[in-house]
Order: structure tokens, then C-alpha cells, then sequence
């Protein structure tokens, strides 16, 4: 990396609110991020490969732990950034709220219509959302009717354009979308905590990586990602 | 029935102008190589469309610019011999043959098909598929296909150019028969003389894209302005002749407009009529009547036109009784007769040949 | 077999269907086009032919997305298909069915095409002076001379359909047993560490399917080509 | 222009950057291997057929990862390129490069073959009989003959690689000014809420550029048919 | 020079087996369709790997299976004009005509490519690519291509099929002087008897794959063996006669082997040879020197071979001085003359034609 520029490979759905944040610190110090967007498991894979970023930011611990434990994270930069709430939406503007109990009858909400997530298994967003489900005793009962997405955002493509009823998404994504609306959000001790955790690789010679990373940190960007709808990380301190 | 042909076509360097009508029989298309007749039988099948043209088939239009009106090929009822076989690869010997069979409504094996498969010799070929098929067998198979169709105009654009003389002397009778059997009006393009001589009852001679010449067999080849185009070697009249008999020392007698004939013995029986053909090289002319020579074949007659050409040559035109005999003779020898229009004069006839061996039904 | 969980056999099942369907139903629209293409003159020509390759050019995401605006239960499209036929694409093997015909279709329409140009129309015209109309010429001559591009055409639009993956996630999402293909389990398998494995054991089958299809087009081409030749 | 941001403007020069190289020197490669897939008898062959169809039959990330394992610094292939001609592909544009131009290659190479199998072999023989050995007659005679067939390979290559994400992205990430193509931009636009008018103006861009390829292609073709078919 | 050709070749149902010789000069290869000229072509030409084969040109080897030897088609320095043009489509007119002449190292412009455009009419073709050409200028063309190789070995397959007699008559004396004044061997195969006649020294008579006869063409046309190959029409012998004088009255005398004749004025001097042709049927056969007709043409001989067909005909052999001739007449006649070998005879010859007008350097 050239002097001053720093390479973040982040999750894609951080996009917007990075790249707000990354100017603003570009724009205090002189330096550039350069970021690349991708989803966190091709970029956790392309730094086993030798990818020349300073910062990775995750979309979930998973991959995080696995370069950890490769060793290509610089010991002790590791830090839990930002923290996300899992929301239930439905299409349209006029939909009374539901509370999320076992007695809900998700199915009946329903109807013949399915519920849009991210994959399961796969995907973090999915993964968090049957998770909360099955917590809820609700997963049985709907999961012939779950229709999985290969991300989040296509998932809430889907409910926006009426193809699906009803979704799980992150809050941040909720947020954005005008033609959806937040029926219920999941109590957050319903699924294992919604992590965005951020560290400074091995291989990075960028010298202000580290600034950088505490700059996200800082309350400036805080209230930056806060706006986008990020919550402060839930294990933080 | 009959085609009534005018075209007026014009490709980047090449412009067609041609009317001709083409009556029962074969019209034969004449002319030197890209003189145009491959266009004149495509504008016909209506391969293209000509920029301006007035076609008729029997009183039905095939196409005529000035009602805008241009019927696709295949409700022409065409069977078309190209001058390149464009056989389909993809189908049997079989299965080409019979491809128009099927349009024209006709199914399954028929007394025709067995004939003509024998007469063209493709029995062994039959299963094969054309692409390994030898020249003279391509064509064959493309003139089996385009007389199976039961076509009801025949376009046939040099169909013998690769055949043998054997199989074309099995050939000839066969189109001859069709000619003299059907009322089919056939467009037969080609550049030997000896097969135009013998099938054609009319013949038309494009030249550059023009009509130089058309009209009856007899007398367009006995016209010396055509002889260039047809090729010295191989100009000469065609003849109506009657046998009459046959001597006993191999020759017959023949009996032609403008007196006797004898031959070296024909097959046909007296009273039968001939086509025969004499070639002008082999033609002599005398003012008198020659007494050093036998008198085996001379006719009397008038010089009814002379046609001067580039070389040392020059072509008389003679008028025997109602027919016409070309004689080539040298620019000495015409001067030397001083041979002029209207002049008597003596053909010594050298040479004739039987254009035909089957009889005529008078044309 | 313990080889494959039942999930898994379900994916290759439903993914062997949505690409033979695929290209079953794409071929004969493809040839229809790549006619057009090849011989038609028409006005808007030039745009349908941008039309047949704007799944090449755009990101398959996108694809899907489109498909999902245009036959979309909610999208004027798709609701009509269901209202008229009861037809519905969204979250069924049919819309994955869709999406993977329509990602294969430029290469289908190529190879036609190709095929269509290289026939002489000598022999076409040919098959018309023996009486042949034009839909007969085609049905006799031109379509089986261009067998071959069929062919090829076929195995391009299906061996895409077997890898096919962004736009039919995107427009069916992923319903195990109902849209879950075989690209799209192999996707889910690689989002997560340590699967691998797994995933590499299904990208095998994928390829061992994709190849015997191939193998057998191959057969059918070589036998196409040898009538064509002669011989 | 104020039309797109100055990243943006990257990711279009680059995308052109991209999908020109892997064309250009694609090209080259599938009509080496259409010859030898067309013409030759060599065992294997039918391996090597399968192996160029491979990247359609994948899903693009199974590719880009296969790449990233191949050609990545720390893989040995990617080790030895480096170590031995200072080539790096991972992470680098030339990556992208790589990555479109295999994801292109079936196509190109399928379009390619079927026109070398539609050249008449009668032709190349009468060339011989003239004194041309096999390499002169391939370049005086079988190559201007399967030029629409080239062209119609070159669009399709290109078109792909124009549209090409999946194993761009997972291979060489997505970089802005490095690895950022058209697609991957329009990628990580759709990630994100609010974006998608963003995302519309790129695809149009996207659309735009093909389609104007598209065209040129179209004219070129139509030269080329024009001078084998006469007049 | 010579080449000289050893092949045996299976197709599926055909088998060539062929063995002949072909000196300088012009060798026909002669035959029905079918009978494989364009196979034994093509493996001289290195176009089908013969089953087996031996085919060397001047000592050097193209063929031999004995030592697993091939020589590529490119290296065989060969002018092959196909029966079907081949013209390369994607380049002009005249960049076909000067593909060969590249690899050859010939470059740019030349007196002899000017004077063969303008022999075979292409001047206004040379802009144009083949596709739209007529049928003959397609194969004008491609003879020009063939003979601007500057070739060692010329292989023509029926190169003149498309042509009319104008152009012929035009391209003959050049094929005629390549015979006469180069030394490269030339396959030549072609169904008119009249351009063999005039060009082969040679003849090769192919049938159903086998070699039927071969040597000198005098030998070959006169042997009443082979006219059902040939065309029983076209059937005759070729003689060499020397002219003598020539008359006043338009005959020209000659002196061949058995005796005069006496033809139509010919143009040639003197002293000089000419190969004349005399076909079957023109030829009458006289136990007694016939006294009623004139002794325009009458050659004493001796019966040497009769040769009854499936026809009403018989095919007689006269040997005359040196030279034989050929007489086609009905076995009647034939039983009523009482022919046998070695009976003297007469030939009544009805007309000559002059096979050649210019000098034959013997041959
Ligand atoms: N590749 C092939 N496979 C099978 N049979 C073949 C093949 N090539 C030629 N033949 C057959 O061999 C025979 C001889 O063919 P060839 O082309 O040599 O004939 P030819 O003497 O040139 O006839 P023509 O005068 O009609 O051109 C024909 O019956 C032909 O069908
Ligand atoms: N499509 C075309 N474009 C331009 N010129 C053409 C086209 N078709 C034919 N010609 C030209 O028109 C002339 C007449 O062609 P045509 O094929 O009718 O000749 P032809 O009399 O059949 O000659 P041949 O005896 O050689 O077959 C030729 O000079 C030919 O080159
Ligand atoms: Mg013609
Ligand atoms: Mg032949």
C-alpha cells in the first residue's frame, strides 16, 4: 500500500455507512481508505489468499475467528464494531405491529405467502433470524414457508416488492426501504448477538490501519452508523 | 402451352434485356459463357426477382412488375436441373429424388421413378448420401429429382455438361420422348451444339445479356450472324429430311427441301422423317454444278445472305427449296466465286449427320 | 445413497429438470429468434438482438431482479400469466426455470445463428422450385443442416443452466426441494467455514452431470455433422 | 462529468480494461483450441472439451474460488508466475482479466468451432493442391472463412466479460481503481438500502457500452459474411 | 518426364485398382461416370490416401505405401483444376488467380498471367469475388488459378465442361502448345471425344475402377474394344496425315497412312502434319474398290478386328498402311460384306475432321 492509504475489505452490506464514515476520515487526516466490498466470506478467503488489506470488517464472527486462528489477524487489534438488530418486516405502509411470543401465528400472518430471509445455514442474516425463530418455538411451523435469499438485501427485495408478505432482515436494511415496514423487531436475546466485529490484518503494511480502526471506533463514527441504523456492539466492554 | 418470357434485370456490371416466348418443346438457351442464361431460367423459377419482368406460364402470371405480382418458386411447379447439382447433403440419393415427388402430391414408388432411377443408373446409389457421390452421378441424381416432380415447366441449366456420351445417348431419347409426349415447355441451357441440333424445336441466343436471336431450330442455326456464337467448328443448319431408301451399297437416300441426301445408312425405315445436321465446315460451294466430283450430296440453291467475320473466313447462307444450309467457306474462295445475295450456286455436302434417330412429330 | 443427503438429492434432482426444461423450452424460441436475426430485415432488429444479450451483459443479479420486476406475482407480467394461465413463476421451479433460460438464451441464439448463416440458401432455394414452402424448406433443409449449431446451442444453454445461480437466486430465492438447485446449495456451502467439503463433493456431481450431457451432445453432433458430410 | 463519481468513471474504464484484455488475448486460446476440439484426434480430447466448458457449468464462485486457489500468491501456480515473470494476478486487474477471459472462453471457443466445422475442407484442399502448407492455409484461407464465427466469439467473450462478477469478485475482491469492474460496483450497490438508483445508472452505463460493442460486432459481421458470400 | 501411377483404393463400394503410365504430354483419362478419374485425380494429388499406392513424377516419389511415404499435397508443385471450381470465396478474382503463383515464388505481374486473362476472358472479372460469377467464368477462373501455379504436373478434371465451343476453340491451342512446348506431364479428363482427340497423347480408359486400355491415343481411339466406353456417335480413330496440296476447287489433299483424303480447305501448309479424325459412322466398308461413287476418300485396308456390340451394330477394325481406322455398321452389312480378320476391305470415308489446326511436334 501506497503511504497513507489504508485497504478495508468489509461486508458488503456495510457499504453506505463505511464509505460516509471513511470520507469523513479521509477528509481529517489526509489519508485514503480504499474499500472493498464483498461478502464476508469471499473477502475472509481472499485474505487467506494473500490479499494485500490492512482492515477486515466482518459481517459475523465466524470467519473472523477462523483468520484468527490462522493467525493472519495482528494480535490484539481484534475489536467488536458495531452491533445490528434483527427485524421482522411486511410489505406496504399499513400493517399493525405484532409482538413476537410463541403464541404468535406466524403462518396465518401469512397466508399462502412466504417468509423472505437470508440463507439459513449460510448467510448471517438467515442464520441469526432461525435462530431467533427457533428460540421463539415459531421455526417449525413456518420453516416450509421460508423462502431464503443468497443476502440480506434480496431478501428484503422481495417483501419490498410485495413477492413475499413478510421478512427477516437487519434493521439497518428496514431503515432504508420505504415501502416496508418494521412489524416487529427480535428480542435481542433471542439469537446470538448480531456482531460486526473489525480487526488489523497480519499482512497489513499500512502503517495507519490501526488509526483507522480506532477511528471507526470513535463517537464521531458511531453517530454516523447509528444513523444508518447500527447499534453499538452488544458484548462491547 | 407456352412461357412467355421479358426481363430487364441489371446486376453491378451486367444488364439482362430479354424477351422470348418459349412454346411447347424444348427452347434451348444459347450464348457464350456469362451472356446471362442462368439468369433468364432463375428469373423464371423465381430465384430472383428481376427489377422489372413480365413472365406467363400457359396464360398463368409467374410474376409481372406492373401488377406488382411475383409468385414465390414453389407454387411454380418448376423441376429444375441447376448447373451445379445442389443435391441436400443431409438426405439419401432416395430421399432427393423423391423431395419434390411429395410436394407435387405424388407418394411411394411408381413405374416412373423405377424407370427413371434405371435410366440414369442410380439403382446402386440409392442409399447413399450425396456428398461422396462422383460429378457425372451428382448430376444424374439432380436430373432424376427435378423430372420427378412432375413438374409442369422443366428448367434444365446444362444437365449433361458431366455426363458420357453413353449415358447421354440414354439420356436424349428419354428428354426427347418428354418433349414429343408432353406439352411441357422446357428451358434446356447448353453449349453443345450437337444437343441442342437434336432436342431443341426453338432456340433463343442471348448474348450479353441480350437476345441476339430466337425463333425456330431450323432457322436459327442456319443464321450466319449467330455462327460466332455458337463457335464455327460447330455451326451449321439443321434439316427436315425424309428417308427414302436404303442402297444396297450402305447408303440412304433422303429426300430434303432443296433435293437428295445420301447417308451412310440410317436405321430408319422409308418415309421417315429426319433431323439432320450439316456442319458449314463441312460444306462446299461451286457456282457450277460440279462434274469432277460425285454427285453424292449436292443441292442446288440461292446465296440468301453472306456474313463476313474477323477471320479468314466467311459464312454463306443458302437457300434450298424452303430450307436453309450455312456453308463456311474462305474470303478467297467467296471472292473467287464472286458469291453475292441472290447469286445460284451448288452445295457440296461433305458430311451429314442424324441429329435425331427417333422420329420428330414434325417439328 | 449416503453419499448425497436426501437435500442434496433434491437439489440435483430439481436442478437436472430446471436445466433440461430450460433448455427445452428456450431452444425452439432461440432458433425462432436466431432466424429472425440471421434473415429477417426488420425495424427493431438491431434492439432485439441487444435484447437476447443483455443477460450476458448484466451482472445475473440484476437479471433476477428484472425478473423479478417483470414476472413478479405483483409485476403486470406476471400477474396477468397467473390470471390468465394460473401460471406462477416467484418461488417456483418454473421461475427458476425462467431464469435459467433466459441466462442461457444469448448462447443459444448465437450458436444458431452461426449455424443459420453458414447454410447455403442455394439449397433452400433449391428445396422451393421442388414445391417446398418456406415453413417446409426450413422443416426439410435448413433446420436439419443446422443441426449442429442446435446442438451446440443446447449444450451451451444447458451446461448454463446447470451452473446458472445469481438470477435464480435472486428472482425464486431458495426453497429446499421447490428452488434449491445445485449452484445455489454449492453457494450456501461456501458462505460458511470449514463446508468446503461438502461443497466441493457437489460441484463434482455438477460437473459430472454437465459432462455427460456433453459427451452425449458431442455423439448426436458427430452423427448430425457425418449425415451432412455425406458418406 | 458530473454524471458519475470519479470511482465510478474507474470501474467503467476498468471494466473496458478488463473485458478487452480477456478478449484480446482469449481469443488467440479458443481458437487454438476450437481447431484442435473441431479437427484433431488426440486422446483427451474429450477432456479438454469438458475442461473449457467447466467455467459455464460452475457457478461463478466455485470459479473465482478455484482461481483464488490456483492463482493466488500463496498458491503454488500464483507463486511460480511470480516468482518467475513478476506476474501477479490476484488482487490485480490482470485477475479480473483472467477471470472474465475463462469465463468467456466456452463461449467463445463453441462459437468458434462451429464455424471451423462449417468450412468446406474442399477449399483448404484446393489451396494445398496450390503449394499453401497447412499453417498458410489456415491464415489465407480457414481463417477469413470462420471470421463471423471469431467476431460472433469475441462478442459473446466480451459481453461476458463485460456482465462477468461472480468469479471476478471472488477472486480479485472488489477494489475501487483496481479490481472494481462495472458489475462488482453495481454489486456492492445493491447491498446496501437506498442504493439502487445508483445501481440503475451503472447498469445502464453497462447496457450502453455492450450494446455499442454489440453493434460494432454486428457491422464487422456483416463485412465479413458479405466478402465470402460474393457480389 | 513422366508420371507414373500404382494405386489401389476401397471405398465402400467401389475399388480402384489403376496402374498406367503417363509420359509428356497430354494423358486423357477416359471413362463413364463413376469409373474413377476424379479418385485416381485426387490421389495423384495427394487429396485421398490411397489403400495402397505407388505414384512417382520424374523420379521423384509422391506415393509409395511400400515405404510409408506421402508427400503433402502442397509439396507436389501440382495445377489441379477440379471438376467443381473451388474458387476460394472470400478473395477476388484475381487474388485466386495469384494464390498459387505466391507459394510458388512468382510474384506481381507477368506477361504470361496478362496473356491468360485475357485468353480466358477475366479482365472484367478481376475485381469481382467468385460468388456471383456465371458458371463458366467459375471454371475460367479456376483454370487460370491452376495453370498460374507454374505446376509441374497438371491435373484437369473435366476443365472445359462449362465452357461454349467459342471458348474452347479459343483455350484448346493454348492447352495444345503447353502439351507442345513444356515437358510437364498433363492428367486430363474429359467426356468429349473431340478434345481428346485434339489434345491427348495419351489415353487412359477408365472402367468401374479399372484400367480398360491405355497407350498412344492413335492405339487406342481405333480399337473397337472400347467405343461402348467411348459413345458408339463419338467413336473414331485419329490419324496423322500430311497435307499435300491444296485444290482449286475447295479440297484440300492429304496423305496418311493408307492413302489420300481429300477435306474441306484446311488452313495449314504444305508439308505440314495435322491430326485428323474419323469417326465410326462415316466410315462405310466395300469389298470392291466402289466404282459408282467418286474416289473422293477411299483407303484400302485390311479387316484386323470386329467387335460385335449388344446393338444392331459391328464395330471393324481396318488396318490401312500403318494406321488403323474404325467402322461402325450394321451386322447385316457386316454378314452380307463377309468380313473376317485379315479380309482386304475398303473404307469409304463420308467426311474428315481436322482433330488439330497446327503443328503436332509429331506426336
Ligand atoms: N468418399 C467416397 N466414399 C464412397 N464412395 C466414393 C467416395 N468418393 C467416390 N466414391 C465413389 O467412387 C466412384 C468413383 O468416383 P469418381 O469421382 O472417381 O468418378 P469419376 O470417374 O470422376 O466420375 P464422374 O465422371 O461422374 O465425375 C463413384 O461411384 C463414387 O460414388
Ligand atoms: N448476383 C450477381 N451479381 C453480380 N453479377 C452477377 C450476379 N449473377 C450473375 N452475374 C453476372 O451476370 C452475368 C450473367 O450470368 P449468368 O450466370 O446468367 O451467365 P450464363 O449465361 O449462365 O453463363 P455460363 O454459361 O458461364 O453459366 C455474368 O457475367 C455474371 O458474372
Ligand atoms: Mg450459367
Ligand atoms: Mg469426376
Amino acid at each position: 500500500a501506497t503511504a497513507g492509504q489504508v485497504t478495508v475489505f468489509a461486508a458488503a452490506s456495510l457499504k453506505t455507512a463505511l464509505d460516509e464514515v471513511t470520507a469523513l476520515w479521509a477528509q481529517d487526516t489526509g489519508n485514503t481508505a480504499t474499500l472493498s466490498f464483498v461478502g464476508s466470506s469471499a473477502l475472509a478467503r481472499q485474505i487467506e489468499a494473500g490479499a494485500p488489506a490492512d482492515l477486515f470488517i466482518s459481517a459475523n464472527t465466524d470467519w473472523m475467528d477462523r483468520l484468527e486462528s490462522a493467525g493472519l489477524l495482528q494480535p490484539g487489534s481484534r475489536a467488536d464494531l458495531l452491533g445490528n438488530a434483527l427485524v421482522l418486516i411486511g410489505h406496504g405502509a399499513d400493517h399493525a405491529p405484532v409482538t413476537l411470543t410463541s403464541q404468535l401465528d406466524l403462518p396465518s400472518l401469512l397466508g399462502p405467502g412466504k417468509l423472505a430471509m437470508a440463507l439459513i445455514d449460510a448467510v448471517p442474516a438467515g442464520i441469526y433470524g432461525k435462530a431467533a425463530l427457533t428460540h421463539l418455538g415459531l421455526w417449525n411451523s413456518i420453516a416450509p414457508q421460508v423462502a431464503q435469499t443468497d443476502n440480506v438485501r434480496a431478501a428484503l427485495a422481495l417483501v419490498a416488492r410485495g413477492e413475499a408478505p413478510m421478512g427477516i432482515v437487519y434493521a439497518t436494511d428496514a431503515a432504508a426501504d420505504p415501502s416496508v415496514t418494521v412489524l416487529a423487531e427480535f428480542p435481542a436475546d433471542s439469537h446470538p448477538p448480531i456482531t460486526y466485529p473489525a480487526a488489523v490484518l497480519a499482512d497489513s503494511t499500512a502503517p495507519e490501519a490501526p488509526a483507522l480502526l480506532t477511528f471507526l471506533q470513535s463517537p464521531t463514527a458511531m453517530a454516523i452508523f447509528l444513523r444508518h441504523g447500527f447499534t453499538k456492539p452488544q458484548a462491547a466492554e | 402451352m407456352s412461357l412467355r418470357v421479358q426481363i430487364t434485370h441489371r446486376f453491378d456490371s451486367f444488364t439482362l434485356n430479354a424477351a422470348f416466348d418459349a412454346p411447347a418443346g424444348v427452347t434451348a438457351l444459347f450464348g457464350a459463357s456469362g451472356s446471362g442464361k442462368t439468369t433468364v431460367v432463375n428469373a423464371v423459377a423465381g430465384l430472383i426477382k428481376p427489377d422489372q419482368a413480365r413472365i406467363s406460364l400457359n396464360d398463368q402470371m409467374l410474376c409481372d412488375s406492373a401488377t406488382r405480382l411475383w409468385l414465390p418458386p414453389h407454387k411454380r411447379r418448376l423441376g429444375y436441373v441447376f448447373q451445379e447439382a445442389r443435391l441436400f447433403p443431409h438426405l439419401s440419393v432416395q430421399q432427393n429424388l423423391r423431395y419434390g415427388r411429395w410436394f407435387a402430391g405424388l407418394r411411394g414408388d411408381s413405374a416412373e421413378e423405377t424407370r427413371l432411377i434405371t435410366l440414369l443408373g442410380l439403382g446402386p446409389l440409392l442409399a447413399r448420401r450425396p456428398g461422396a457421390l462422383s460429378g457425372g452421378e451428382k448430376q444424374r441424381v439432380a436430373i432424376g429429382r427435378a423430372l420427378l416432380s412432375a413438374p409442369e415447366l422443366l428448367l434444365m441449366d446444362e444437365p449433361l455438361a458431366a455426363l458420357d456420351e453413353a449415358r447421354k445417348a440414354e439420356i436424349l431419347p428419354y428428354l426427347e420422348r418428354l418433349r414429343d409426349e408432353t406439352q411441357i415447355p422446357i428451358l434446356y441451357v447448353s453449349h453443345a451444339m450437337a444437343e441442342v441440333a437434336r432436342l431443341a424445336t426453338t432456340v433463343v441466343v442471348l448474348s450479353d445479356g441480350k437476345v441476339l436471336r430466337a425463333g425456330p431450330v431450323q432457322n436459327i442455326l442456319s443464321d450466319p450472324g449467330i455462327a460466332p456464337t455458337i463457335g464455327l467448328r460447330e455451326a451449321g443448319a439443321v434439316l427436315l429430311a425424309q428417308v427414302v431408301t436404303h442402297h444396297p451399297d450402305g447408303l440412304s437416300e433422303l429426300s430434303a427441301a432443296g433435293g437428295r441426301l445420301f447417308l451412310p445408312e440410317v436405321t430408319a425405315q422409308p418415309g421417315r422423317t429426319l433431323r439432320v445436321r450439316i456442319l458449314a465446315q463441312d460444306v462446299i460451294l461451286s457456282r457450277t454444278r460440279p462434274d469432277g466430283l460425285s454427285a453424292l450430296n449436292i443441292l442446288p440453291g440461292t446465296v440468301s445472305m453472306i456474313h463476313a467475320g474477323d477471320g479468314p473466313g466467311v459464312l454463306v447462307q443458302l437457300q434450298t427449296g424452303d430450307a436453309q444450309i450455312l456453308a463456311r467457306i474462305t474470303q478467297r474462295s467467296a471472292q473467287a466465286l464472286e458469291l453475292s445475295e441472290g447469286k445460284p450456286c451448288y452445295a457440296i455436302i461433305k458430311s451429314v449427320s442424324v441429329a435425331q434417330d427417333n422420329v420428330g412429330r414434325g417439328a | 445413497m449416503s453419499f448425497l443427503s436426501p437435500a442434496e438429492w433434491q437439489a440435483v434432482a430439481l436442478s437436472l429438470r430446471v436445466s433440461l426444461w430450460a433448455t427445452a423450452l428456450a431452444l425452439p424460441l432461440a432458433i425462432g429468434v436466431a432466424l429472425a436475426l440471421a434473415r429477417g430485415h426488420f425495424p427493431g432488429k438491431q434492439l432485439l438482438n441487444g435484447l437476447v444479450h443483455l443477460p450476458l451483459i448484466l451482472p445475473p443479479v440484476v437479471t433476477g431482479y428484472l425478473l423479478l420486476l417483470t414476472f413478479g406475482r405483483r409485476a403486470p407480467l406476471g400477474g396477468w400469466l397467473y390470471d390468465t394461465f394460473g401460471l406462477v413463476l416467484a418461488f417456483r421451479w418454473t421461475g427458476a426455470a425462467l431464469a435459467a433460460g433466459i441466462m442461457g438464451f444469448p448462447l443459444m441464439v448465437r450458436a444458431i445463428r452461426l449455424a443459420i448463416e453458414a447454410v447455403d440458401p442455394k439449397l433452400e432455394q433449391a428445396a422451393a422450385t421442388l414445391g417446398a414452402s418456406r415453413a417446409w424448406v426450413f422443416a426439410t433443409i435448413t433446420l436439419p443442416l443446422i443441426l449442429p449449431g442446435i446442438i451446440a446451442g443446447a449444450v451451451l444453454g444447458f451446461a448454463k443452466a446447470m451452473g446458472e445461480f445469481g438470477a435464480t437466486i435472486t428472482f425464486v430465492s431458495n426453497i429446499p426441494g421447490q428452488t434449491q438447485t445445485l449452484p445455489s446449495a454449492i453457494y450456501a456451502l461456501l458462505q460458511v467455514p470449514g463446508a468446503e467439503t461438502s461443497a466441493l463433493k457437489l460441484v463434482a456431481l455438477s460437473v459430472t452431470l454437465a459432462m455427460g450431457a456433453l459427451l452425449l451432445s458431442e455423439l448426436l453432433a458427430r452423427r448430425a455433422a457425418k449425415r451432412v458430410s455425406g458418406a
